[in-house]
């Protein structure tokens, strides 16, 4: 077993894949996000393996921490029962499936079609990185390990500068639609129950609410 | 054995919990859009840390917002009217101390004044002024535990011991005067148990001037304290109609901005011969009659009560201590009905005799029963975080609602 | 030894090895210590506010082994698990609240030297993993299926979304001053002298200093933002059905984000691991690296705690804001400052020349900085010699105590109180 | 309408009919404006066998006080409730009807505010007879009963 790197990788695969099939199979929703949440930071580590910490912590901030914690929070409030189940009928697990299998044809199709980014040192010697020790990568390719902490760096300048520069209008758009979503959300929640002028609302001296 | 995860009750034995826990569980608050919540049922049971004792709160809650908040009392009924139907009249008066612990002297001066007045005897000169040092000390001693607690419902930890160090210094006084440092019994029917024992009167003076500046700190720790001010102000709103209809009394009645106290109102101690100003609430801070009012006329109290306990010490007369008393009782027959101003309201006594030494019937009227009772129009439409700001702001006793 | 581990990716099974047995050896420990110390201050601080003694009795010298004599106490209790809780959820939640408060560790650099990964983006690791905090804290309050816990939990929802915004943001201004996003990188820039630090770098920094340090309060549920665990409304909490060594989990958690935070304002805007007079920074150039980095360790901790102690300060004297309040201060107030930090720290930056005006500027705010930290400073030392002369307990000397008689003449004195 | 000025508690005695109208008149009147209903006590006389509802009001603009009794037979005690008329007889009454067990027709919530719903008797009656076990928990002391 050569480095930790592919111990890792294998480690994240199988949280990622346990905390899929958690979600499929768990009745009770809370442990749906639960097992969401296992299923995100393993994303979040293929990020971190892969070099780009930048792309994993923004997983972890806005998956783990931001959607999880709404969902866990929209769950709590609007659940009739404690503990709500569901109980699927044949019909929709039959549809489930059907859905399930077109998706994973269409993504395995994709797998095999890409041609895969090697590595330069990886394709001179042709037998991958996984299998070498940090030995032989020094030997094969000087200077690259304290390289790596820089080209991490760069990346994550580098999407700085492509945010601002060539991606500059999505960004600009993908705001204005968070925008647009905040308010609707806003005007959806609105105080259903009037609030009578004798509600608490401590706003100050000399200025009830109106 | 219990084995884990066994319900805990006695075998066999399970009592009835007699609220049914289902009303309102179906009903859904219809809402215009389609995000429907479901109503709770929450016990503020008798055991939770900001309910001053065994007083259990029903609230049926939307989120934070509070739809209905009836208070389940009786947790700590002793049938003390029942026992009065029983018991001589010297022997009632120890009952008396257990009504409203906190200020069990005044309780004690409301039961003896009434008897007093039923029996037609009459308190020498200085059994009324001690009464009335005694009960203005413990009228200070009080409220100091309602600035305790309303700072610790608050979330302030501090205010509390700030403000039992200085209610154990009065504690030391009575313990000087009277041997107990809660349930004294020390005014009983004709006067007083005992004498002031002689240094007493330059000690209580010693203890006001170090008392005096003490209530400028309180109100730099907690009454002008910006978030005490923004959780108290405008919460728990009480118009002043709303407080006579329901019967509250004491500073919950004034701090509606209602200017009611009976010692002016029937000044029959020796009130009318010391000068004092009644508090009111003047919606400082937001508006007449909020929770922030009725703990601001408490300090104020405070100031007064200092004030009269300091004339009353300087009027003190000598002479005996305690008007000639039968040791059996037996007052004529007939009944009266006789209230004082207590730190938390009006303890009314309603005596019936027979002619016997034991009273046919004793009716005790608790002030904290009646301020109890508008809880429910006041904690309407408020949220979960007020109501520790309105339960502290009337300051119940249990013991005095329950009897 | 463990100056500079490299990153992640292609190092083999023993250096992840020595990277593990430090994380047990030495910052397993650290945190505890930090918990401990920290739960045992408290206890003291709060007992000095109310002028009382606080724990003296356990270990002699002021009870210093009171922390560890509660911990065992604790490891001995019962831990109770209501009979329709959500077992797994019940047991996973305090472990989910414990973890990012130790892995946020790895990234907070002690000083130039102690660091246990230099991560480019040590900021933003940082802020992702403190966010999953609060997964634990709501699993909590959901899974015990008691109702005043899910009122805890509820409300922890709603102030992570209101504080979470105004945190981000107040990193990420001194992170752009500084030019870069690696905690040790802001670090090292704040060495030389107190004008240097980076609180002090612009007006917008300065008042975005104390919005870091409002949101973090809100972080770690203290003051008065501490509505989760509200003791006179939700009787404890989303921790009210929690005892013995998990009750201890979220006590350690909370303690040590109480520290972590505090490191990081330290580390982003009060200079970090370098004292006021640039002696640290000198003893780097001259080469005395082990002796600056140790010292480096000790002035940043020392930092930190005085950052706790304010902290503790706060709770042991503010009441405690409505949930309404708590949303309405971080939306309306916090929200709106750290963006107009953001902005305006970005426009010094691009118009301000780094001559002369930059340094007049700096040394103004460091002036305005240092005379409200002696203000404070002053006023504590104020209250601490005030308290000697106060008043005995009980005014009253036992003067009626009924004269004894004349005290046969034995050795021992006569003892009247 | 017997009434007894004089003495230590002046009172006047109402009929149950009238008494809901003479509340009203004793709140509204300019002249009298018994704002303030201090206390409502219930008293058993089991020798004329009568069960009496003591008002006692005082007028918060005049400083007077002053009482109505209501008188009721043992067997059936009915009495108009005044809870419109003073918000705090709610609770009083529900007091006197848990002690002693005289019914207030048109009161809005009439159950047991002291003692468990599921109480029998009223104990403040002359005759009631003390329970030896409520649920399964004995109350008299099992030492000497």
């Amino acid at each position: 077993m050569g480095n930790m790197e592919t111990v890792l990788f294998y480690g994240f695969a199988a949280t990622a894949l346990a905390g899929a099939a958690g979600v499929l199979l768990s009745r009770n929703i809370v442990r749906t996000a639960v097992w969401l949440l296992a299923t995100l930071a393993a994303a979040g580590g293929f990020y971190f393996l892969l070099g780009a910490s930048f792309v994993g912590a923004v997983q972890l901030i806005i998956y783990a921490g931001g959607t999880l914690v709404l969902i866990i929070f929209g769950v709590m409030l609007t659940a009739r029962d404690p503990r709500v189940s569901f109980e699927p009928r044949r019909i929709e697990i039959a549809a489930g499936a059907l859905v399930c299998l077109v998706l994973a044809g269409a993504l395995v199709w994709v797998f095999l079609g890409t041609r895969w980014y090697q590595s330069p040192i990886a394709q001179r010697d042709g037998q991958g990185i996984a299998r070498l020790t940090s030995a032989q990568i020094e030997a094969l390719a000087p200077g690259v390990k304290d390289r790596l902490t820089d080209l991490d760096a760069e990346g994550t300048a580098n999407i700085g500068r492509q945010l601002l520069s060539t991606y500059l209008v999505p960004f600009e758009v993908v705001s204005l639609l968070l925008l647009a979503v905040l308010i609707g959300a806003a005007y959806l929640a609105r105080p259903r129950v009037p609030a009578s002028p004798k509600i608490g609302s401590g706003a100050g001296p000399k200025e009830g609410r109106a | 054995m219990r084995e884990h995860g066994q319900p805990i009750t006695t075998p066999g034995l399970v009592i009835p919990d007699p609220v049914n826990y289902d009303i309102g569980r179906e009903k859904v608050v219809e809402t215009d859009s389609d995000l429907r919540t479901e109503e709770m049922l929450i016990n503020m049971g008798p055991q939770h840390p900001s309910t001053h004792g065994v007083l259990r709160v029903m609230l049926r809650t939307d989120g934070e917002l509070i739809l209905e908040a009836t208070p389940h009392i009786g947790y700590l009924h002793r049938c003390a009217e029942k026992i009065g139907e029983n018991v001589q009249y010297h022997q009632f008066v120890p009952y008396t101390d257990r009504f409203d612990y906190l200020a069990a002297m005044n309780n004690n001066l409301a039961y003896a004044m009434a008897v007093e007045k039923l029996a037609g005897i009459e308190a020498p000169k200085r059994a009324q002024y001690i009464r009335v040092i005694v009960a203005e000390l413990n009228r200070i001693a009080s409220h100091l535990v309602m600035f305790g607690t309303y700072g610790l419902d608050m979330g302030a930890f501090t205010p509390f011991i700030y403000g039992f160090r200085e209610r154990e210094l009065i504690l030391d006084l009575f313990e000087a005067a009277c041997g107990a440092r809660l349930t004294y019994s020390y005014v009983t029917i004709g006067g007083v148990r005992e004498d002031l024992p002689e240094g007493w009167v330059r000690k209580a003076g010693e203890f006001l001037d170090y008392f005096q500046p003490k209530i400028k700190e309180y109100n730099d720790l907690l009454s002008y304290n910006q978030i005490f001010i923004k959780r108290t102000a405008n919460v728990g709103v009480i118009p002043a109609d709303r407080a006579i209809a329901y019967g509250l009394s004491g500073p919950v009645l004034r701090g509606s901005g209602v200017k009611w106290d009976l010692r002016k109102a029937t000044p029959d101690l020796v009130y009318d011969q010391l000068e004092f100003d009644i508090c009111v609430g003047e919606g400082r801070m937001g508006q007449v009659g909020d929770s922030w009012d009725r703990y601001f006329v408490r300090i104020l109290e405070m100031v007064q009560s200092a004030r009269i306990v300091r004339q009353a010490l300087a009027k003190l007369p000598s002479g005996d201590y305690r008007a000639k008393v039968p040791r059996l009782l037996k007052p004529p027959p007939g009944e009266v009905y006789y209230e004082t101003e207590n730190p938390r309201g009006q303890l009314g006594f309603y005596i019936v005799s027979d002619g016997s030494p034991v009273p046919y019937r004793l009716k005790a009227r608790g002030p904290s029963f009646c301020n109890l009772s508008i809880l429910n129009e006041v904690a309407k439409d408020c949220l979960l975080g007020d109501i520790p700001a309105i339960l502290g702001s009337i300051d119940v006793v249990m013991g005095e609602v329950d009897r | 030894m463990i100056a500079h581990i490299d990153y992640i990716p292609f190092f083999s099974w023993p250096e992840w090895l020595e990277g593990l047995i430090v994380m047990i050896a030495v910052y397993l420990p650290f945190v505890c210590l930090v918990a401990m110390f920290g739960i045992w201050w408290e206890r003291k601080v709060s007992a000095d506010i109310q002028s009382r003694h606080g724990p003296m009795r356990t270990g002699r010298w002021h009870g210093w082994a009171q922390s560890p004599a509660d911990g065992l106490k604790l490891l001995a209790k019962e831990d109770l698990i209501p009979v329709a809780a959500d077992r797994p959820l019940f047991r996973l939640a305090p472990y989910l609240s414990f973890v990012p408060a130790f892995a946020a560790l790895v990234v907070l650099p002690f000083s130039a030297r102690f660091i246990f990964v230099d991560m480019p983006i040590s900021v933003v690791f940082l802020f992702g993993i403190l966010a999953l905090e609060v997964l634990g804290v709501i699993l909590a309050g959901w899974a015990s299926n008691s109702k005043w816990a899910l009122y805890g939990a509820m409300r922890e929802a709603c102030q992570i979304v209101s504080y979470e915004i105004p945190l981000g943001l107040s990193i990420l201004v001194p992170a752009l001053a500084a030019g870069t996003l690696s905690l040790a990188a802001i670090g090292e820039q704040q060495g030389g002298g107190l004008h240097q630090w980076l609180a002090f770098r612009n007006p917008f920094l300065f008042v975005s200093c104390f919005v870091f340090f409002i949101a973090t309060l809100a972080d770690c549920k203290r003051s008065p933002f501490d509505l989760p665990e509200s003791e006179s409304e939700l009787v404890a909490g989303y921790h009210v059905e929690y005892s013995g060594m998990r009750w201890v989990m979220f006590f350690f958690a909370e303690y040590a984000v109480m520290y972590i935070l505090s490191a990081v304002a330290c580390m982003l805007y009060l200079g970090a691991w370098y004292d006021p007079f640039g002696i640290v920074l000198w003893m780097e150039k001259a080469g005395y690296v082990w002796s600056s980095a140790v010292i480096g360790a000790g002035i940043i901790i020392v930092k930190a705690f005085t950052l706790v102690y304010v902290q503790m300060w706060l709770r042991w004297t503010l009441p405690r804001l409505r949930i309404d309040q708590v949303l309405s201060t971080c939306v309306k107030v916090l929200l709106p400052l750290a963006c107009v930090n953001l902005i305006g720290a970005a426009l010094w930056s691009w118009l301000v020349p780094a001559g002369w005006a930059q340094l007049a500027v700096q040394v103004l705010l460091t002036v305005i900085g240092t005379g409200g930290f002696l203000f404070f400073v002053g006023v504590l030392v104020r209250a601490m010699l005030s308290r000697r002369q106060g008043l005995r307990l009980t005014l009253l000397t036992p003067w009626h105590a009924i004269p004894v008689a004349e005290p046969p003449p034995g050795p021992e004195p006569a003892s009247n109180g | 309408m017997a009434t007894d000025i004089a003495g230590k508690h002046p009172h006047a005695v109402v009929a149950p009919d009238a008494w809901r109208a003479a509340a009203e008149f004793l709140r509204d009147d300019p002249e009298l404006k018994f704002d303030y209903l201090r206390a409502v006590s219930g008293v058993d006389y089991p020798k004329e066998s009568k069960l009496v509802s003591v008002y006692d009001l005082i007028s918060t603009a005049y400083r007077h006080t002053f009482a109505v009794k209501v008188e009721t037979p043992r067997e059936n005690p009915h009495i108009p409730s005044v809870a419109g008329v003073w918000p705090t007889a709610e609770w009083h009454e529900r007091e006197a009807y848990d002690l002693l067990g005289i019914v207030y027709d048109g009161h809005p919530n009439l159950t047991r505010i002291l003692l468990p719903e599921d109480w029998q008797g009223h104990p403040l009656r002359k005759d009631y007879v003390f329970p030896k076990e409520y649920n399964g928990i004995p109350c008299a002391s099992t030492v000497n009963p």
